[in-house]
């Protein structure tokens, strides 16, 4: 009895004859002697990893990551939990897609590359903006990128990009490692009651002012009320206005391209890809003058020899592979396959299904604002403003210790600040907004 | 011969647009928000489940993945992505939230800690960080880091070294962190010159990003004395981890000397490339600079694992965690090859590679080459050929690059293929070898599409359905 | 124009037999049995996992199924298949041995118990079993059960009636309950002649096997004269549930006056083809018939759900409980529509049937159909003009099938096409029957294969690769 | 705001304008106008089932299905575990072969043709007989299908099927009712130590005997030792021998071809499916000179106008759609995409790996009846056979206790008699083992 594949990688095909015949060929005696290394720097190979079978390796792995708890989350700040239709999954495992590389070889390639015209096409829609690329990694590199962008485009000399004060602190700690080789500073505007504090933005703007970054929903979840107006603002100091949005909120909300951005980034995955520990999908729109300044892959249309309309990856010359250090971006493999999940996941609800979607996205919040602004010892919502997703509450008792409590009671809320709590609620979670009132009311007193 | 699937509907390309098929306007009147705030409406496609399943089934039937059939495109490590992966990545506990408490995800923080200590040994290096999203994301840590380091020690420097054959990231990478670039010349064997290198290097040196064995396939075999240049004149040495599967279990970058590396999970550990992502991008590094990783790093404490912030941490590269699942493909894989696997796969790479060029008739005027190749087309041009080898059912190699090789077929078949697949291959290679200008020119004639303008393309930029409207 | 993918290596057919790509012998000697009881070796393909992973993915490119396009194959309401069911019959709690105890499998009995109470409702029947594993299975209970009636009543009977546009299963399930048929001839209009029941009504009749409407798409405008008529004699009166997305929420076989019925729930409930299986044939009766519904039967009881034996029990038509996976399927299904999707998906299977017909330029001499049409291809061969149909990226009909119509081409779209669908549909019938013999006869031509020789498959048979070794 | 699909079934496209086009196009005022439907027979449309979303749907099947206890099974008796490869869920799903009806336009469907033929060539192969076909339902039908092929095959007339007295309840209640119409009865012969009584079997069978029914492994696990015999003792009475088994124990097991089968039958979904609620795939295979008489599909070679091998389901006038009453079954839908499971799960372990699996089931009910007949109260096994996948223990405490304790423990078994309990072991549940035996013990004592 012998078995075949069992010795070495399971996914190398080769037997034991088809080796020593290929071996042959090559006027080797054995595979080792193909190893053009110097005997000083040679490993043993033994790295001390246990080989184990599929069926083994899927119930470890079930047991391992079981043993994170069973929380309800109501959290966000970024991160988002829509409810992907099962669809997606099955649409984009389909191994066509999943394997293969990008689209250098456009002609084998046509179905990938509809794909992102497609989503390219439907960010065009949401942003109004006229370009969008294919993805960026995620929100923050997005923003980094829009920042080099910012400062490539920029006619006269500066080197201040101004950013909210109210920001995630890893997505501003992203944008200062994309700026600072640039020779850029990040600096900060101050906020009042969780929008931009304009007259305090107008005083720090300035002709050094490269780019202003603002956010709506931000991260508290609160909808910007006067982009506009910051649009007007950039414009008068020459700078680009970079947008931070997604999806979903881009829905219901006016189009970028109306309030002046110059730039829309955000996470394109909270349609797609669900909560996924902070995989995300770097969204990237803007203006067509900017077109060659653009980081990351371009789709666009052409013709092929029979005449009919195709699809191919086109301004490569902006790419690293072709420009080298003068490219647009170092970025190289990007997020794809999540832009076809958001796609899909897009198309399957269609603009009536995103506008319930965003409508429900604020609602839910208010409402359960409401709820919790009736126990004791919580106010809820703290910010007067129109609330997307997600809303802050201040507690009388540490935010911590509520926030420990709750996770003791099976459910997982941020805590911001020493008394600050914030709650996110969307369609995956409000079945449980009874059950996270009535913790709440015990964690809260 | 082989015929890709060709879906035609009407005069709208080979498959109509989502938007050609149903479109329709919404109007955002009950949307509680003041009118200001919000748009008038929103025009997208609308279309029935049943109607998007077609759409996408079609789709990827015009779409060639490597379970197509081969996929021997130089530098990208096409392997299988072994299913099982995808079922482990998939489960709902994979699912939380990156603002989760430590206490409570002690399986995921678990699993990533695993995976570093599987990458730091398959690397020979002391710390590995998970955060960077795709492969030039990790050079640009990489960068990061060495620039952290430099300025630790009040030691400034302004450039990095670079073969004229290196991947065109490293150059953007280092440029992206304010570097200029020093291009180092190939010597004639396709390696390292010493001689070209020893004039590159000086006090301005910050490192020197190296790719082993390098785009040609060679191994650097001067590459203890390389390390030793670098790090006398205070240099860091930087391993691009685009070609590791040629080295898994034989050497390590770490024994070589390298301070810093970045690993290719979609490469060498067969997560899928996704049609060009998402990837991830691990970096290892020595122990000297551990201290320097993004933020922020697992480590186990009394308590269970938990997250802390490197002492002189650079910060962030990526909003959360990076590309999660990912990461959890990468472990799963690594977990069932093991040390034995992991070996085979690379010697088994590096045979096929030989193999199929012993069977080529297209010369390969660089050797001894270990997990790919590159021949030159000679007198063909070698985008052409690409085109006509398609229409033999093989996904054709890189081309055109590097430049050392004029007319550049960059072949990496992985481990893979088999003998009667790399057999096929060949075929393929030959027959293209022996066809006229006209043929190869005129092809590919049995893919979905044919001949693709590329300069229509870029010069009538209509980069979305909008701008399709707004055209005709 | 639509062009199928053809993968096609060497001299063996499109794509080689596994056996042809690796087959290997292995030796059974440490096999701890003793010499005479086992084999001496055994033969069979050995390949990688990416070779089978490429192997099926080629084969199923040279495959057409629902979400490739329409699928208007008559009778057999080919259905989109909703993707999230397939996630629930997945989930691994599903899982269960049939041999478990009750109690520990309270899920699995509740959700068999409440599609039992769905499917009641929508036939209007009093109880239902789950267990048969096919449309034709249910048949056969349903033949069984009335054996088991007539019995229980000391009226042994000796036939079946049933019209002659009927299903084949309908006659060969009667005979295998060892029952006489008497076909029943058609009437003008297609549907049941009363005359000519009466006359194959007699004491003898054990049950009137019905498919309304009809295999023509007609409603049995008779139905309650007809119940009347049988019950008269003493017989039951069946309903083969084939056509049953026709009335979804307009009409109920129970109302109708059908005693026994079946339910194919991979056709009306969506449940996946699978290439020819597997389905469901889930079996409603009325109250006075329950007694001899297959053991076990699920009931809800004090303690919860348990299984029991109904009283008099025909016993067993499969070794357990039937094809469980396909059931949860149905389930998931019918809860997602409710009563507004369920009436609205005959409503739409009904509305496409009758547009679809109105563009189609061949003749439909039996109306007013419902969820399907009967059209006629006049002077062309039905078969041919499917083989041509096969061109234009569509699914032909069912063809020369019922014989009431000459040159038959059985339509079926069902609800899940859309008018542009419909009228490509449409386009495609048109096209063809434009076409002269010669085009029609060289047809297909865009499919992975040409026309298949029929006569030489059934005349040299070769059913498998040992019989092809043989041959050769 | 408007939904366009969100009234009836999302899975019909129509739009309202589109409903209206066609209605107009028919010519009908509405859609009911096209149900010709008296009205005595109309249904009102109200079934009282609630519609759900797909989300809500999902959560509430898993809640529902999360009710099943969570045990660890140590059950067999005709329905095994094998671990299913991943591969085969992410192959077998593809919408081609999923979605795909029964293959009568064979120029489109040539790979799930040619998926048939390869099953029924493995199958050809672990049987040594001729003829595979493409499914039946699952064993038990497929031996009631055998039956009537029996009959039908005799040239002399005969009335009686026999069958080991130890054989599933079920199964044989199916046999019967398969057998019935035909006129035939099922008789039983007894059993020696879980094997065929031959003695026994010699003297009841006779010139009535149609067919002669053996197991191997039978339905306690035991291998069936004496075949040949049973084979030679049909022949004599003009009978044909019919055995069941399944493609994992005639990987090692003798040929049935050279111990005199006529037809073999069994669940070939033991590769494939796992443990399903005993859904099954009916393997049947038999002799060539009853390839006229078989029931189900059959797939055969051909060749296509191109010249090429093709394949196409053959023999068609067997089947009910063209022979109607005078057909060789009633089956139309089988168990087709079973069948590919079956394919891809027996290629990916090819033939070492199933012999690998095949001596894997020999030995680990062995090492674990060893370990129970240490226990106090237990002996085991019961049978001095070669026992594969399962086997018999006799225990001292009444065997309904003992399984009933032991289910409070966690882990599943058979009680098949008053004071015999059955145990099956598969590379599935080989690891809990060692806390069956725990468990055991203290169940036993």
């Amino acid at each position: 009895m012998t078995t075949q594949h069992s010795r070495g990688s399971p996914f190398a095909p080769h037997t034991d004859e088809e080796t020593a015949a290929m071996l042959a060929a090559v006027g080797a005696e054995s595979v080792e002697e193909l190893f053009d290394i110097p005997d000083p720097v040679r490993f043993d190979g033994e790295f001390g990893i246990e080989p184990r079978g599929e069926r083994e390796l899927r119930a470890e792995t079930r047991a391992l990551l079981g043993r994170n708890d069973d929380l309800t989350e109501f959290l966000g700040r970024g991160h988002y939990d829509h409810y992907v239709p099962s669809l997606v999954d099955h649409l984009a495992d389909r191994s066509e897609f999943l394997t293969s590389y990008t689209q250098y070889q456009p002609e084998i390639t046509q179905g990938f590359l509809q794909v992102l015209f497609e989503y390219q096409s439907m960010l065009v829609e949401l942003t109004g903006l006229e370009v969008a690329n294919c993805s960026m990694y995620d929100a923050a590199t997005a923003l980094g990128e829009a920042a080099t962008l910012a400062d490539r485009v920029r006619e006269t000399s500066g080197s201040t990009v101004l950013v909210p004060e109210l920001m995630r602190e890893e997505r501003r700690s992203v944008l200062e490692n994309y700026t600072e080789g640039a020779g850029l500073s990040v600096e900060t505007y101050p906020h009042d009651d969780a929008n931009a504090d304009l007259d305090a933005l107008t005083e720090i703007a300035s002709e050094e002012t490269v780019m202003i970054y603002a956010e709506s929903p931000t991260v508290r979840g609160a909808i910007e009320e006067r982009l506009g107006e910051i649009g007007d603002l950039t414009d008068a100091n020459d700078a680009l206005f970079v947008l931070g949005s997604d999806p979903v909120a881009l829905s219901v909300l006016e189009e970028p391209a109306a309030v002046g951005a110059d730039v829309v980034i955000g996470d394109a995955a909270t349609l797609g890809l669900g909560t996924s520990y902070g995989m995300g999908l770097g969204l990237f729109a803007t203006r067509e003058e900017f077109v060659r300044q653009v980081p990351g892959r371009l789709v666009g249309a052409s013709t092929d020899s029979g005449g009919e309309r195709t699809y191919t990856l086109t301004l490569q010359t902006r790419e690293q592979h072709i420009r080298r250090e003068r490219a647009t971006s170092n970025i190289c493999t990007n997020q794809a396959w999540v832009a076809l999940r958001t796609a899909i996941h897009a198309a399957w609800l269609g603009p009536s299904g995103l506008v319930d979607l965003a409508t429900e996205c604020l609602e839910a919040p208010a409402e359960l604002a409401e709820r919790l602004d009736d126990l004791t010892g919580v106010k809820a919502p703290v910010h007067d403003r129109h609330q997307f997703r997600e809303f802050v509450a201040r507690t009388d008792q540490p935010a911590e210790a509520v926030r420990e409590t709750l996770e003791g009671k099976g459910f997982a809320v941020h805590a911001i600040d020493d008394h600050l709590v914030q709650v996110c609620v969307t369609e995956t979670n409000t079945e449980r907004t009874d059950a996270l009132v009535t913790a709440f009311r015990e964690a809260a007193k | 011969e082989y015929t890709q699937a060709r879906w035609n509907t009407d005069e709208d390309g080979y498959e109509a647009l989502l938007s050609e098929k149903n479109e329709e306007t919404v109007e955002t009147d009950d949307v509680p928000l003041p009118d200001d705030l919000k748009r008038d409406e929103l025009t997208l496609p609308e279309l029935s489940e049943p109607e998007l399943a077609r759409h996408y089934t079609r789709l990827s039937q015009m779409n060639y993945g490597v379970e197509s059939g081969p996929y021997p495109l130089g530098s990208c490590t096409m392997k299988y992505n072994p299913k099982f992966t995808e079922d482990v990545a998939a489960l709902p506990s994979a699912g939380v939230h990156p603002d989760r408490s430590p206490e409570s995800i002690q399986g995921t923080l678990e699993l990533l800690h695993r995976l570093e200590d599987q990458l730091a040994r398959i690397g020979g290096m002391d710390a590995v960080t998970l955060q960077p999203p795709a492969g030039a994301a990790g050079e640009f840590v990489g960068i990061l880091i060495a620039k952290a380091y430099h300025e630790s020690r009040n030691d400034e420097r302004s450039e990095v070294v670079i073969p004229d054959a290196a991947h065109g990231t490293n150059f953007a990478s280092a440029a992206m962190g304010g570097y200029d670039v020093v291009e180092l010349p190939s010597g004639e064997d396709g390696r390292v010159d010493l001689d070209a290198l020893e004039a590159a290097l000086s006090e301005e040196t910050a490192a020197l990003m190296l790719t082993n064995p390098n785009t040609l396939g060679l191994f650097e075999r001067d590459i203890e004395e390389i390390a030793g240049m670098v790090h006398d004149v205070g240099g860091l040495l930087y391993y691009d981890g685009a070609n590791l599967n040629a080295l898994l279990g034989r050497a390590r970058p770490g024994d070589m000397g390298f301070d810093v590396m970045h690993y290719n999970v979609h490469k060498t550990f067969a997560t899928p490339h996704g049609g060009g992502g998402p990837g991830a991008g691990p970096v290892g590094v020595s122990e000297e600079l551990a201290e320097f990783l993004p933020n922020p790093h697992v480590r186990e404490g009394d308590g269970g694992y938990e997250l802390y912030e490197p002492e002189s941490s650079i910060g962030k590269v990526h909003g959360f965690m990076g590309n999660w699942l990912v990461l959890i493909k990468a472990y799963a894989y690594i977990a069932r090859l093991g040390d034995s696997g992991l070996s085979d796969a690379s010697a088994k790479a590096v045979l096929n590679a030989n193999y199929l060029a012993s069977q080529v008739e297209y010369d390969t005027p660089y050797e001894p080459f270990h997990h790919e190749f590159v021949a030159s087309a000679g007198e063909q041009d070698a985008a052409d050929v690409a085109k006509r080898m398609l229409d033999y059912g093989v996904h054709p190699p890189t081309t055109k690059w590097p430049e050392l090789v004029s007319e550049a077929l960059m072949t990496e078949p992985t481990e893979v293929e088999n003998r009667s697949s790399l057999d096929r291959l060949a075929q393929a290679f030959n027959a293209v070898a022996g066809e006229d200008r006209e043929a190869i020119e005129a092809a590919p004639e049995r893919t979905a599409a044919g001949r693709i303008d590329q300069t229509e393309a870029a010069r009538n930029l209509r980069l979305s359905w909008r701008a399709l409207d707004e055209d005709s």
